[in-house]
């Protein structure tokens, strides 16, 4: 009959009205500043560097290789290489990146260089209250506010952190056998070249 | 006389809005003008006591004659129609002339009467109550009554025979044509 | 309140308003309106004389004015139908150009 | 009780004679004026805040609660933000037109408040003829519609106005015969004797109320219906249907003469609830003899708040009609429906004087209330031919 659907529309939002006084369920927003939803673990903003341990200077897994710098498609990284080398977790010898620069105004979030990335270094952030006054200067960020510790890299990724860290482990792990290894074959006469600086 | 005041206002947007409707060049103007008079009537209607009058007035003039002028004038384009030589100046002087001769030959007879001028309004006696209307429609008006709405009936459908837009189509679909083309079309074939 | 000459003469100036525009007017619209403001003269007058008439209680100019308002609609709605009507064939609705029938 | 019922008309009647003698009508014509404006307004206001307020809980939000406590001070930045807005005037707009059409839409509006009896003894005017002038101030919008269309000289403009004003001619007719059979039985155009018509109660305490009969219930849907679309509200909202329209003949108007319009939309929907409470609830009668107490100005306005937050809950619930959707409902189905309405309330009121089981209430009420059924399921299937058939979707599922 006519109007049969029209009054369990009316019934519905009804309920919505007046339930919405009573059951949380009814009423689903959020008031946003004094309230956030946390981000899902897949959010991603704008990129950040990650680092081990508690000093940036020292832990930053970047190796300047560059590869981010020419897969960004709006081109908003740039990279100068360090002069010289530092021994990176593993105690390999790698370059460290003397200027890093990410131009947020142009990045455009795609997280790409997130996934080029064979260094595990460049992750998405999940800050997003990006606004200043100006645009020039505080748009660029630097390597100082991108670097940003593990810690903080678990806390918002905590599956890719857990499998990460799972994964590096395993490679500081098997390198550090390798140069236990290595030392125990010093002292036989057979020398291994690549692990020269063990730490 | 301030008692006058509302009817001086009302005659003045009553004749404005003829006049404009009359001498106007863009056609809405006109039709926005007039509807303007007609309200201005309803006005003074409303004051000379037959409010069931005005109401009707403003009903049907304004929300329905109004409104079909209006409808009329965009579906003929009028709103942008291109002024002919012949549409300005001697148009307004032979204007001015009529309304100046008309209106004095009225005016004349009327000012002159004198059982016009002898005779004075009062105003709280007379009202037109709409009961009263009803129950005279229903009487003595009856036949009446029953003749226009039989008009208006007719005026519809002329109206909608009228207007409406014969589809070229709707010929070529028709059943000769039809049977017609079966018949070339089996002619063609055998 | 007036007397009754006042509202005959707006009645007779919007008359002659109407029938110059009616005469003058080479749009078939605006002839239309033209006629409507002489028909809402002529209420005018019935209502006028009705007020200050004899017999006020027996309600003929009004009777008189709610049949000619009825008429007006019916007379405007097949006179904007036939200008319509006209336009279709003839592409346009004013007056001096529609001129088939001049002998 | 009885100072407190008409507290506002002494307490008008004693500031008017701290006027001298010779200003006395202008200065209770002038109160009048001032005080329907104040109390309009101020429900303008009020009405705003409160609808964005419940469509955000029907839609399970919570609707503006940052201004001022509740976000009650929610309408006073809108006024602002709107009276200090730039008005735009498009360069290719006629001027006079544009500049005049917020203003012919506003005042007809107006106009109508001061028929309707908002008490006892508190009808600003008793016309002989009040619901037809409420008629016919309601049709003069039309014109104003037309104008704000035509003048801005936009496609969607034009659009939206003939939109709007095929919709308010088609639903000026259901909505006019729906009010018929309360005049019939009433016997009288002017509000307030309807009012006093529906005076009185039915076995001690069922009022005597035009809805609580077959006819009312059904001419009071109708009425409902049909007064949505005259004020262009939602679900009826097409000639503002922004998804097709921008705003329809509001597109080119910005500032104080958008607000304009605004109020004058709601002001209309204050006008058809205002009528639709004397019409059919009773006016400012109270529901039952022991809340007689009560105010009646305090029954108008109970009733007239629940009329309103009906119209919000619909259009918190019903989704927009399409074009012929709306013109077939009001063609095919209210205006056939309302001419039935007027027969049932004929035979209402002629029945009793047939004698026989005829003059039995109940008998009364089964006989109208089956002529309005039958017609009702029957009108409904026509008017909607697939209802029950199972929907087919082209890409969904």
């Amino acid at each position: 009959m006519l109007g049969s659907g029209i009054i369990k529309g009316f019934i519905e939002t009804g309920r919505n009205f007046a339930e919405s006084y009573f059951v949380p369920e009814r009423l689903t927003t959020v008031q946003y500043p004094e309230e956030q939803l946390p981000p899902h673990e897949n959010t991603r903003t704008i990129p950040f560097l990650v680092y081990d341990a508690s000093d940036p200077a020292v832990g930053l897994r970047c190796t300047a290789c560059q590869i981010c710098e020419q897969e960004c498609p709006p081109g908003c990284i740039r990279i100068v290489k360090d002069t010289t080398k530092k021994p990176d977790f593993v105690g390999k010898m790698q370059f460290q990146p003397a200027v890093f620069e990410i131009d947020i105004s142009v990045c455009m979030g795609c997280g790409i260089c997130a996934e080029v990335c064979p260094f595990d270094s460049i992750k998405m952030d999940h800050v997003f209250n990006l606004c200043a006054v100006e645009r020039l200067e505080s748009m660029l960020v630097r390597k100082e506010r991108l670097a940003k510790s593990n810690d903080y890299f678990r806390s918002i990724h905590p599956r890719e952190a857990r499998e990460i860290d799972a994964q590096r482990g395993e490679e500081k792990a098997k390198a550090e056998a390798k140069t236990r290894a290595a030392a125990a074959a010093k002292a036989s006469p057979a020398t291994n070249p690549v692990c020269g600086a063990a730490a | 006389m301030p008692n006058n005041i509302p009817f001086y206002l009302a005659a003045a947007v009553t004749l404005g809005g003829a006049i404009a409707a009359m001498s106007l060049r863009n056609l809405v103007h006109c039709a926005l003008c007039a509807a303007g008079a007609f309200a201005g009537l309803g006005a003074i209607y409303l004051q000379l006591g037959a409010e069931f009058v005005a109401a009707a007035q403003v009903l049907v003039y304004v929300g329905a004659i109004a409104m079909l002028i209006v409808f009329a004038i965009l579906l003929t384009r009028g709103g942008k129609v291109k002024l002919t030589a012949r549409q300005t100046a001697p148009n307004r002087f032979v204007g001015f002339l009529i309304v100046l001769l008309v209106c004095a030959s009225l005016a004349g007879s009327i000012l002159r009467s004198p059982s016009l001028q002898a005779r004075t309004l009062a105003l709280p006696e007379v009202t037109a109550p709409a009961q009263r209307i009803g129950e005279n429609l229903m009487t003595a008006y009856v036949l009446p009554l029953e003749t226009v709405g039989l008009l208006l009936t007719a005026a519809m459908l002329g109206a909608v025979v009228l207007a409406i837009r014969e589809e070229p189509e709707a010929r070529l679909r028709s059943e000769p044509t039809a049977q017609r083309r079966q018949a070339l079309e089996e002619a063609n074939i055998s | 309140m007036s007397p009754p000459s006042q509202y005959l003469i707006v009645s007779a100036m919007l008359f002659s308003v109407g029938f110059a525009g009616a005469a003058l007017r080479r749009n078939a619209i605006l002839v239309l309106i033209g006629i409507e403001l002489m028909l809402n003269a002529a209420n005018l007058n019935f209502i006028a004389f009705w007020r200050c008439g004899a017999h006020p209680e027996a309600l003929t100019g009004v009777m008189f004015t709610i049949f000619s308002l009825a008429i007006a609609a019916a007379e405007a709605a097949v006179g904007l139908a036939l200008i319509i009507a006209v336009y279709r064939h003839r592409r346009t609705i004013q007056l001096d150009e529609l001129e088939s029938l001049k002998g | 009780m009885n100072w407190l019922d008409q507290i506002f008309v002494t307490s008008g009647h004693q500031l008017v004679s701290l006027a001298p003698a010779s200003l006395q009508p202008a200065a209770s014509v002038l109160l009048t004026i001032a005080a329907i404006m104040a109390v309009c307004g101020g429900c303008f206001a009020l009405t705003t805040i409160i609808e964005r307020k419940g469509l955000g809980r029907i839609q399970n939000r919570r609707g503006p609660n940052r201004v001022g406590p509740c976000g009650l001070f929610q309408p006073l930045a809108d006024g602002l933000k709107m009276l200090t807005k730039e008005d735009i005037v498009p360069s290719s707009a006629d001027k006079a037109a544009h500049f005049l059409a917020p203003i012919i839409l506003t005042v007809p509006i107006w106009l109508t408040f001061s028929l309707l009896p908002f008490g006892r003894n508190m009808a600003a005017l008793n016309l002989d003829s009040g619901v037809l002038f409420f008629f016919a101030l309601g049709s003069a919008t039309e014109l104003a519609v037309f104008m704000a269309g035509w003048s801005s000289q936009n496609k969607y403009s034009v659009l939206g106005a003939m939109r709007a004003i095929a919709q308010m001619i088609s639903y000026e007719v259901p909505l006019a015969l729906a009010t018929v059979p309360v005049l019939m039985l009433a016997g009288s155009l002017s509000l307030v004797d309807i009012v006093q018509a529906q005076g009185g109660y039915a076995l001690g305490f069922v009022p005597r109320w035009n809805v609580l009969t077959p006819w009312g219930l059904v001419g009071f849907g109708l009425f409902l219906t049909a007064a949505t679309a005259e004020s262009n509200r939602s679900p009826f909202d097409l000639p503002e249907g922004e998804s097709e329209l921008i705003a329809g003949y509001l597109t080119e108007y910005s500032g104080f003469k958008y607000a304009l319009f605004f109020l004058g939309e709601y002001l209309g929907l204050f006008a058809v609830s205002g009528l639709g409470v004397t019409l059919f609830l009773g006016g400012w009668r109270a529901p039952l003899p022991i809340l007689e107490w009560a105010p009646s100005w305090f029954w108008f306005g109970g009733k007239f708040s629940a009329l309103i937050f009906v119209f919000i809950w619909a259009r918190g619930t019903l989704p927009r009609l399409r074009l012929d959707q709306l013109l077939n409902l009001a063609w095919k189905f209210l205006v056939p429906m309302a001419l039935i309405n007027m027969l049932a309330a004929a035979i209402w009121h002629l029945s009793p004087q047939w004698g026989g089981v005829f003059t039995s209430p109940p008998m009364r009420w089964l006989l109208t209330a089956a002529m309005l059924v039958f017609p009702y399921v029957w009108l409904g299937r026509a008017v909607n031919p697939r209802a029950g058939a199972k929907r087919e979707y082209a890409y969904a599922e």
